[in-house]
């Protein structure tokens, strides 16, 4: 029987995921909102269904409309890719209850590992070192006296934040006065919750997380560790695998540490185990992710395992294709993130159509793009267009051709962060591997454009002027090519033209 | 023909002789645009560099030169040229209004209708894409009215607030 | 000192040359003809210098011109990229004697392995296999009376012919007798040469060639095999590496085989040994080419090795960073040639402009492309317009891989083999690996496409008309959508819309 | 509104209502097309069922719908259309012309004037993109006369040779 599987997704992870799919001969269903008709995994996928209005709490967030699409398309399994209905126990259950098959972990992991102080608590357990830091539930005179505890600087969070929202940095006590007033009125407006807490935050810190699959009988394997230390506003923008922070020993340790949780909470399928480093080589627990990341092809590009497979062929019940021994990763790779953004005007997001798009190829290049020309950007989802990936034997190959990918990829017609991705990707300290959480927006300066830029605008512009003024005895490029050539004729003193 | 043509500071001076030749600020170069299945897409050649470039409008609705994926906006200046007028127009008098520059969720109104603002300040937060965007006011005044609440869906140029001046002293 | 390359070719493969070449940091030179100033790789390149009219005798042939232009511009290398002046040892040794370095084996080399009666000979020497035929120059009588002593079917084959061009299969005498006068009158235009041979037909072949690298300190390493069976008209159509058709000692062989005869003649930079292998498992050899060719990205994608690179290594002095044992592939690859031409209508060419491109991507796909959306494609040049290549850890995986990446694919404004390439990777005999390289014209019958796709293609006209009709109220695809919605809520039993 | 839409030989009667509800062989179905960014671009949504169309001319100038990258021709009937005219008009009197149908050079040239020909006869091989083309008579005749050359560049629709009727018994 050929199976059917859902993707209760969009963007570049519902393609992403749909790929996958199409290539293990299973039919596809999309799921999309009112906003989504023109998306590319509509058009990719086999089926298509709208699920409702343009914000995702009236659509991709409708688990019950997403479930009914399911049962009445046919389909046995439903990926739920990452963010949205990912982390959601309760889509899970209602998932598994119907008889379709959620791709995840059991509801009750995923119940279990999202609340974040029992986490902590099995962290401690198990002798991991965790972040000092507050419950989630202080009033504001309890806040302002843990920090005191805890020492400055520290990060004040949104208890029911996530990705990066709702978090800040707080240097001092009076700072932190000021900011929990406001902090609890937008996260109240922002995810209903004005719940707040402290962490300690750790300076210089890089961000090392571990890929894991396991199966239903128990067998749990790492794939490596990935570094997503360039992040701006908190959100990851470059990831890494393998990490420059690691060496063998240390790296032997946090993949063991990262197995040791996963197997403690019975842990199936993909997930991922993040930590912070600290430059003393201390690593700190941080959560586990059950599900699949965003970079998680930097970890496919290096073990040639795929991994949206490897979750498809665990939540149909199959064991493990791989010892640990089998895994043999093999050279560097890079992600970049390509948002609609204007990096250089405060990460403001971009919207509007795609009216040009020139994507990179050749040796060692991935494409995982949620676009295409016409399509129309909103302003109702992330502002992730695509992920570009590089492979090569070491970080520096890497690295370089992920500038030269760079350099070839045109995206008209919404501003994107492919600009600042290349003055990362030429930037000494990025190529030597020195850098932190907090790189990108304390010690990164940009360069300047080359010079010679300025000036082909300037012709670009003059000229373009000048033939619409001369008017259609200069249209004709043929002829003025011709002219050039017999001068070089002439100038290389031979051949008949 | 003879250009002034200044691209983000820099202003170059560009002759096109009636067969075509460049010459820029008085040295002739060979250049070659090349316009390709009558898209906005050009193929420049300057002296045998090669640049690939593009002409689009950006966000303002301003022509802008997109040269190796990089945009540069260019003004120009020649004969039968108006001039373009870049000058520095600000109204310093009348009400002014904060709207949004991107659709999206108003997530915060930070002032109330009679409050005074200063110049920076946040009046609303808006949530697009994800991303939180404040909005600040230009100069000191006094909140004159709000038209929206947070948690309401705005369009791209819905007015959120007006500021009057402050009264003069 | 920053290296500047001159690249003396055109499309896909210049392109190719030129991203390894940014990679390493050098300048780029590009050459053009009349027809090709909007070419990819013109606007790809650093610089660009239009070298001719379109006939390649004109622009890509003319070493002189383009040696002039390397001079002129600085270059300090130039590589030849495939065809044109790849094997030219006149070429070779004019770069050489102007200084600047051409990026291939010494002119001797190419000059010796250019006499294919002298390979031959040396082949024998070294106790290979090679193809019962005749010498060069024979005259009708002559070639008579050799067919029938070698036997049928045979291969009639204009000398001064290559790429599969100037191929005939003779079943019998009278069919021979029949086919040299017009053989030689089209050699003769063609080539300039009338000069025909014979070489034995081997039924059920396959094509087998293996990658070398050389350094001029003597160090020849193999990077596997490749299988180039699938071709059409005696040119290469689908190639894949490892080959199917090798058992581990019969692989051994063939390699040990490839690395004798390029150490016999000195071999220096990137070369191919190509061979036929027979249903029985004997290997016949062909020739050794002394160059990139176009499906040297299958041996990249197992090897991870970027040959280009190790091109340019070499010839800049450097010694092979690799021993024979560092070289580990991995998994499988496989490559379609994307031409220009409709496969069903006798494979006739097609012009025109690239309307349309919409590429495929996600995990390991590869795509090398000479074209962009606008590209005019002309007719005096090969019609490669790109190569598509997969990587799977099986070769199933590469396949499956290889079918939904051709899925994906959109060109359009040319007809493109594209379907070809669907059908002939849907088939079952593909898929097991059972073929020879006359398996496409004599065995392969495509499928039909899918019953549902011709009402797709009726419903798309007759909407497009009752549009066009109704006029602008049924333009708003938006409210019809909602209304849709609106139902499905209905149907849903729930959630405000 | 109803058609009669023929695609490669299979016709399918579809009526579309004013309200843009969808027949097919009397069965209703839920058909969604939506066209991109008003491109030759569609996104066609039969009962969710999901495909890519593009329109376009072929090579002939005749209107195809690629759908999942695959062309096909489709001819239409219906009220207020004209009946689409593909009869097989063939023209079995006068002298026909061979012409190039696609540029190229002209490898060889294998009539003379005044010589007899029949009915798929190579009259002249043509190389474009490195490729042979033949190009043969579609009938019997007698070559009136030879306008190109082994060796010369030929234009797409140059004619290459006229070839008359064979003289009538």
């Amino acid at each position: 029987m050929i199976k059917k599987v859902l993707v209760a997704n969009r963007g570049e992870i519902a393609v992403r995921v749909l790929r996958t799919c199409k290539e293990l001969g299973f039919e596809t269903v999309a799921i999309y909102s009112e906003a989504d008709r023109e998306a590319l995994h509509v058009r990719f996928a086999d089926e298509a269904y709208c699920i409702g209005p343009p914000p995702p709490k009236d659509s991709y967030l409708r688990g019950d409309h997403i479930l009914q699409v399911a049962l009445e398309a046919g389909a046995q399994l439903i990926h739920p890719g990452y963010g949205f209905l990912a982390d959601s126990p309760e889509f899970a259950r209602a998932c598994n209850d119907a008889g379709v098959t959620f791709v995840g972990p059991l509801p009750e992991t995923i119940e279990q590992l999202s609340d974040k102080a029992a986490v902590r608590r099995l962290a401690r357990r198990l002798r991991l070192h965790i972040l000092p830091g507050t419950k989630r539930s202080l009033d504001d005179a309890q806040l302002l006296a843990s920090a005191d505890k805890i020492g400055y600087p520290l990060l004040l969070k949104a208890a029911a934040g996530g990705s990066g929202i709702g978090i800040q940095i707080i240097n001092s006590h009076s700072e932190l006065e000021t900011a929990i007033p406001t902090a609890r009125r937008e996260a109240r407006t922002t995810f209903g919750d004005g719940a707040l807490y402290l962490e300690r935050l750790i300076e210089n810190a890089r961000h090392i997380e571990v890929q894991l699959l396991a199966d239903a009988e128990g067998h749990i394997i790492n794939l490596g560790e990935r570094e997503c230390s360039i992040q701006r506003r908190h959100q990851k923008l470059i990831e890494e695998a393998p990490s420059r922070a690691l060496d063998s020993s240390l790296r032997r340790k946090i993949l063991r540490s990262a197995v040791r949780i996963a197997r403690t909470v019975g842990f199936i399928g993909a997930g991922t185990v993040e930590f912070l480093l600290d430059p003393e080589g201390r690593y700190y627990f941080l959560k586990v992710n059950p599900r699949l990341q965003v970079e998680h092809t930097v970890t496919e590009a290096v073990t040639g395992v795929d991994i949206v497979k490897e979750q498809l062929r665990i939540a149909s019940g199959r064991s493990l294709r791989y010892s640990q021994k089998e895994v043999k990763p093999r050279g560097w790779a890079l992600e970049c993130r390509i948002l609609a953004e204007d990096p250089f005007r405060n990460y403001t997001a971009s919207i509007g159509r795609i009216s040009r798009l020139h994507e990179p190829g050749g040796p060692g290049v991935r494409v995982d793009s949620g676009i295409y020309e016409g399509l129309a950007i909103t302003p109702y989802y992330d502002s992730l267009l695509a992920k570009l990936v590089t492979w090569g034997e070491t970080r520096g190959v890497a690295i370089v051709r992920m500038r030269r990918a760079l350099e070839e990829y045109r995206i008209h017609g919404v501003m994107t962060n492919l600009d600042l991705h290349r003055a990362l990707l030429n930037s000494h300290r990025f190529f030597g591997g020195q850098f932190h959480t907090r790189f990108l927006e304390e010690q990164f300066v940009p360069k300047e454009p080359e010079e010679e830029e300025y000036l082909a605008a300037a012709l670009t512009t003059a000229l373009l002027d000048w033939r619409r003024r001369a008017g259609a005895q200069t249209q004709s490029n043929g002829v003025a090519n011709r002219w050039k050539m017999l001068g070089r004729w002439e100038l290389l003193g031979g051949g008949d033209p | 023909m003879r250009y002034q043509v200044t691209v983000e500071g820099r202003t170059f001076d560009i002759e096109v002789t009636p067969d075509g030749q460049v010459w820029v600020d008085n040295q002739p170069l060979h250049v070659d645009l090349e316009s390709i299945d009558g898209l906005p897409l050009y193929s420049l050649l300057v002296d045998h560099r090669s640049y690939d470039a593009h002409v689009e409008k950006n966000e303002n609705g301003d022509q802008q030169v997109v040269v190796a994926g990089r945009p540069y906006r260019a003004t120009m200046q020649g004969e039968n040229i108006p001039t373009t007028q870049v000058t520095q127009h600000q109204k310093d008098e009348g009400p002014s209004e904060i709207s949004a520059p991107l659709p999206g969720w108003l997530v915060d109104v930070r002032v109330a209708e009679g409050e005074s603002v200063g110049a920076g300040d946040v009046v609303a937060v808006l949530e697009s894409m994800k991303m939180h965007l404040e909005l600040r006011t230009a100069r000191d005044g006094v909140v004159r009215s709000i038209s929206a609440s947070a948690g309401q869906v705005i369009s791209q140029g819905e007015i959120i607030a007006v500021i009057d001046d402050l009264p003069r002293a």
